[in-house]
């Protein structure tokens, strides 16, 4: 109970794993490329709580930066996947992931 | 301003954010995952405050709340998502996807359980007051590299998405 | 052009529903029920996004049979009926019908009936004009212009309903001249309009012309050549707006306007910012006219003689005037008897309608509204 | 006791927000306070609005409901909240029913940084003109809910058209934002700040408002702002997302009632927040006019009787107007309501002139007449702009105030290098 009430950087970690792990099952099993996008955004999020937690563990700030960098590139990605996901609706009109198999003829 | 009654609003905070995640993989409308997904994050921005990190918290709420998740909600409205909602909604593939997760997760409960005591018991101080400024030496300084590397990534990102969402260009 | 129309008429309104993004075409309604279509118009747009490919005007909402009622009446029964045509610019209808019985009579109303013709009907074109500004820039988003529009409009009605007790569908005229004499003070209640009227063309100027939304909203916008006005029968400020300086009053004289010295305004482009200026500017020119008009009003009789029972001889008329919208024609048939066979109009915004669709396409839905409120359509008109 | 009593007194001497003090009695009074005076402000602000509207129009506004249509906005009120609130049968239930609460709440908690006075602020933020940006982004994600919640093409057009505008526009406000805070930086230390009580003391230390800074770049950087805010909070002329000849009512269309109203209340307390930021980032915040130059002891009366004044006008307003009543039975109440609405302004200002309240009150009384100036600013827009289409709304986001912004931010950066460079030789 005591470990319970006292926050450490151990918690935020396990906090950071569960939602890392959410993450992957969304990626994993999903078919909606719509979802796949979010479950990767939950991904990096899980990835930027660690990289905060570990910046106040040892009291810098390089895990912080690391979180903005971190941002950035999801913002790229989601720019990018969304973009790909439009080119790819407009042939296909599906947003099914496994019908994304134009090289798998 | 010290973070006040810092177990609960953990607890509070991380259950949210773990039943928006659990929402963000189930739900079969993506405008409700998209939705829970903002809460998630903004949940995680106020636990980025817990940890004495505002201007983080702050980006995430102006990019990825604000920006990021905007551009979602637009792609979600412009593809139609009538005929997906009546679809299956997992893959073929999804139970090899949840024994590789199990095992991940698996994974992580051994490293978190085998090295609970190479964390230090307390955390180190750190001033909160002048937290935007340091960042700001950090990445116009030490960083600066890596921050144009990430405003070409971004000016990349740009022009990809434009060649891919227009339809003539 | 003849190509344009033949897609248009191929226009298929069964598309089955397509994606959003997919869709190279979308077709949407528009009205009847719209606030910016004035009245009951109802347009079927063809969208490529937001881009006009092309659109149909369904029209028929407001149809009175208007033309059939005419056979029906005699001469003098039918006058009220065509002020229930274009109802913002009665005094116009009434005065076309009125001269072309007259010729089908073959009398001549007595020069003052003339000029007070003159006058209503100047003052009916101002009338007219500003409603059409006020709902115009209302379309664009202005909402100022309105109120400042009808402010000013409201004297011009208070003269009518001083002279024949009514505001909008006045019955002004009558076959051979006019009912009533002017009433006392006529003359100085028209000047002091004139002198309260000019400054306030200004102000609405000053409210539009150079601003930079306004012009960034109209210039460019639905533009219309002037061999497509021809080819589609466009007639008043649209045509001269293309640059073709072509005004019944100039051209055909009726009434008596060749003893008036004014201006046909033209613009170049043909453009909503151009029918706009071309509209501000006859604004203008009315003023003149009636300066004119009530500084020379003669005295004498104001009625011609006329039978009490008309029948003119068999035979047919056309007789054409510049009302505010364009040419208004009355085509009427006689034979012989106290009713006319057959009574045609040739109603401005019926046919400037026709040039909606040219006005729009490759324009983007918004324009769509600029144009409807450039055209100066009235509904009432359009259906009869 | 004597404790709790010491904890609530504490904030009175303190030198810090209450927020920033961490005195969470106080806390709770101001949530209350500026949530309270925020929505008087609304409810004033629909009444101004009509009125002000109306008059350049050459209507009268409401005349019916009160003298000169004061109680006009109550009226309003209680017809809306007796409404009954339509849901369509195909919308989503959830998120249709929680999307304008979202709104609402994105445009009430940017006030928690927004600051009165030195002191009056619910609290003091490290990142707070961030926090403000971002959380008033927040609305977007309100209105798109809306928007595609009530599963119907013209809210849906109207939410994505007003999402992509305050998108694009909100990256030049951030770009005006930024050069503004880089004036911040200009001090002997060079470090600047986000906060927004920081900004506005860095305003009264370098002796000038920001938007007489580098002459005439904080006043380009003030411009583009008050463009983009304009179209940020979707009001005239940029308000196409609500274009009634084109789009009805925009995403708002299938709302009705008490939701609707919340709208209502969230876009006019957007159009006071993002004035606020306009106010605290270039136009010297609470600062009354002349706080260095004019600082003796006379001048700081003389300033300090200006709220006073003020409310002392009002009343007096009120009274002529009450004299300006027809002299008829049937207008008795309705002279007698204006006489005794003169009578309490007149009393507000009579208590402002105590120096105890006066002193505490005029910080906020400088900001809010700032604000207040805005609000006009907005209104007369309304009365005199066509509204633009949506292409040529977007091309000047992105091809007018976008650049423009960049150009100012590099230049105001090169200028304050060289006056920081000036400086250290």
């Amino acid at each position: 109970m005591e470990s319970m009430l006292h926050i450490t950087t151990l918690h935020y970690l396990v906090l950071g794993a569960a939602l890392f792990l959410l993450g992957v099952i969304g990626v994993l099993t999903r078919r909606n490329v719509v979802i796949v996008l979010m479950s990767i955004e939950l991904i990096l999020n899980a990835v930027n709580l660690n990289l905060v937690a570990f910046s106040r563990m040892w009291g810098g700030l390089h895990g912080q930066v690391f979180a903005i960098f971190v941002i950035t590139d999801a913002a790229a990605e989601a720019a990018v996947g969304l973009g790909i996901l439009i080119a790819f609706f407009r042939n296909k009109e599906t947003v099914n992931i496994d019908e994304v198999n134009l090289l798998k003829w | 301003m010290a973070p006040v009654a810092t177990p609960f609003f953990f607890y509070l905070l991380s259950g949210i954010m773990l039943i928006g995640g659990i929402l963000v993989i189930t739900r079969k409308n993506p405008v409700h995952s998209a939705l829970a997904l903002i809460v998630t994050l903004l949940a995680q921005a106020s636990i980025y405050l817990m940890l004495y990190a505002p201007f983080v918290a702050g980006v995430q709420i102006i990019l990825y709340a604000g920006g990021i998740m905007v551009l979602f909600l637009f792609v979600i409205m412009l593809v139609s998502i009538d005929r997906s909602m009546r679809e299956r909604q997992f893959n073929s593939q999804w139970i090899p996807g949840i024994i590789a997760a199990t095992a991940l997760g698996g994974l992580f409960m051994a490293v978190f359980t085998k090295g609970n005591d190479i964390f230090p018991e307390h955390a180190l101080p750190m001033v909160e007051n002048d937290n935007t400024q340091q960042i700001a030496m950090k990445l116009y300084g030490q960083y600066m590299f890596a921050f144009e590397i990430a405003s070409l990534l971004l000016l990349v990102a740009i022009i990809g998405a434009v060649v891919m969402a227009k339809k003539r260009i | 052009m003849t190509d344009q129309h033949s897609s248009l008429s191929n226009l298929d309104l069964e598309t089955p529903e397509k994606p959003f993004l997919d869709a190279n075409e979308l077709v949407i309604n528009m009205g009847p029920q719209h606030p910016a279509t004035h009245g009951v118009l109802r347009v079927i747009l063809r969208l490529d996004g937001e881009k006009v490919l092309g659109l149909e005007c369904v029209i028929g909402y407001l149809h009175r049979g208007v033309e059939k009622i005419g056979e029906h009446r005699t001469y003098t029964m039918f006058n009220p009926y065509v002020d229930r045509m274009d109802y913002v610019a009665a005094v116009s209808n009434g005065l076309g019908y009125c001269e072309t019985v007259e010729k089908l009579l073959n009398v001549e109303a007595p020069p003052r009936a003339q000029h007070v013709r003159v006058i209503l009907t100047e003052l009916n074109r101002i009338a007219s004009h500003q409603l059409w500004l006020g709902t115009h820039a209302l379309d664009i988003g202005a909402i100022t212009p309105l109120f400042y529009t009808f402010r000013d409009r409201e004297e011009i009605l208070k003269i009518y309903e001083k002279y024949c007790g009514a505001r909008l569908t006045t019955h002004a005229f009558r076959i051979g001249g006019l009912q009533y004499e002017t009433y006392t003070g006529f003359e100085k209640e028209v000047k002091n309009f004139l002198d309260f009227f000019r400054p306030k063309i200004d102000e609405y100027e000053e409210l539009l012309t150079t601003n930079r939304i306004w012009v960034e909203r109209t210039k460019n916008v639905g533009t219309i050549s002037a061999q497509d006005c021809i080819a589609l029968g466009v007639t008043g400020p649209v045509l001269r707006a293309s640059g073709v300086k072509w005004d019944l009053r100039k051209a055909q004289p009726y009434a008596n306007y060749k003893n008036f010295d004014f201006e046909i305004p033209i613009g170049q482009n043909g453009d909503t910012y151009d029918r706009y200026l071309v509209r501000m500017a006859e604004m203008r020119q009315s003023v003149r006219i009636i300066e004119q008009a009530v500084g020379a009003l003669p005295e004498g009789p104001i009625m011609a003689k006329v039978p009490k029972v008309m029948k003119p001889a068999a035979g047919e008329v056309y007789h054409s005037i510049e009302a505010p919208k364009g040419e208004l024609g009355y085509f009427i048939v006689s034979d012989g008897s106290t009713q006319p066979y057959r009574v045609r109009v040739r109603p401005p915004s019926f046919v400037n309608l026709q040039a909606l669709d040219v006005m729009c396409r490759g324009q983007l839905v918004a324009d769509v509204i600029a144009v409807i409120g450039t055209l100066d359509i009235v509904l009432g008109e359009v259906d009869r | 006791m004597g404790q709790i009593l010491d904890y609530i007194k504490s904030y009175l001497s303190s030198s810090q927000t209450p927020g920033a003090a961490g005195n969470m009695f106080w806390v709770l009074v101001y949530i209350l306070l500026v949530f309270a005076g925020l929505s008087v402000a609304v409810i004033a602000m629909n009444w101004l609005e009509r009125k002000i509207l109306a008059h350049m129009q050459v209507r009268l506004g409401p005349m019916r409901v009160g003298p000169h249509g004061l109680m006009q906005p109550i009226a309003d009120a209680i017809k809306l909240l007796l409404k009954e609130d339509i849901m369509p049968a195909e919308a989503d239930g959830l998120i249709f029913w929680v999307a304008p609460f979202v709104v609402v709440l994105a445009a009430f908690t940017t006030f928690v940084v927004v600051p009165f006075g030195p002191t009056h602020a619910i609290t003091d933020m490290n990142i707070g003109i961030l926090f403000m940006l971002g959380v008033s982004s927040l609305s977007v994600l309100g209105i798109v809910m809306a928007g595609w919640a009530s599963n119907s093409h013209y809210p849906l057009i109207g939410a994505l058209r007003s999402s992509a505008q305050m998108v694009s526009y909100e990256v030049a406000m951030g770009l005006a934002v930024v050069s503004a805070i880089l004036m911040t930086s200009l001090n002997a230390e060079g470090t600047g700040t986000l906060s927004m009580i920081g900004i506005v003391q860095a305003q009264l230390a370098q002796g000038e408002w920001f938007i007489f800074k580098f002459f005439p770049l904080g006043l380009i950087a003030f411009f583009i702002f008050a463009v983009a805010m304009v179209a940020e909070t979707n009001r005239a002329p940029f308000d196409l997302a609500e274009a009634e000849s084109e789009l009805t009512a925009g995403f708002h269309t299938e709302y009705s009632g008490f939701r609707w109203s919340l709208f209502f209340l969230a876009e006019y307390s957007a159009m006071i927040a993002v004035s606020s930021i306009a106010v605290t980032l270039w136009l010297g915040g609470w600062l009354r006019p002349f706080p260095n130059f004019l600082n003796n002891s006379t001048w700081d009366l003389v300033f300090s009787l200006f709220p006073g004044v003020t409310f002392l006008l009002f009343a007096a307003m009120c009274f002529y107007n009450a004299l300006r009543m027809p002299k008829h039975p049937l207008f008795r109440v309705q002279t007698i309501g204006l006489a005794g609405f003169g009578v309490v302004l007149g009393l507000i200002g009579l208590v402002l002139f105590i120096p105890a309240v006066s002193v505490r009150i005029q910080d906020i009384f400088w900001f809010s007449a700032k604000v207040a100036g805005f609000m006009y600013l907005y209104i007369w827009y309304r009365g005199t702009f066509p509204r633009y289409r949506f292409d040529q709304l977007m091309r000047m986001g992105w091809k007018v105030l976008l650049p423009m912004g960049l150009g100012v931010l590099i230049l105001t950066a090169s200028v304050a290098l060289l006056q920081q460079k000036l400086w250290h030789q």
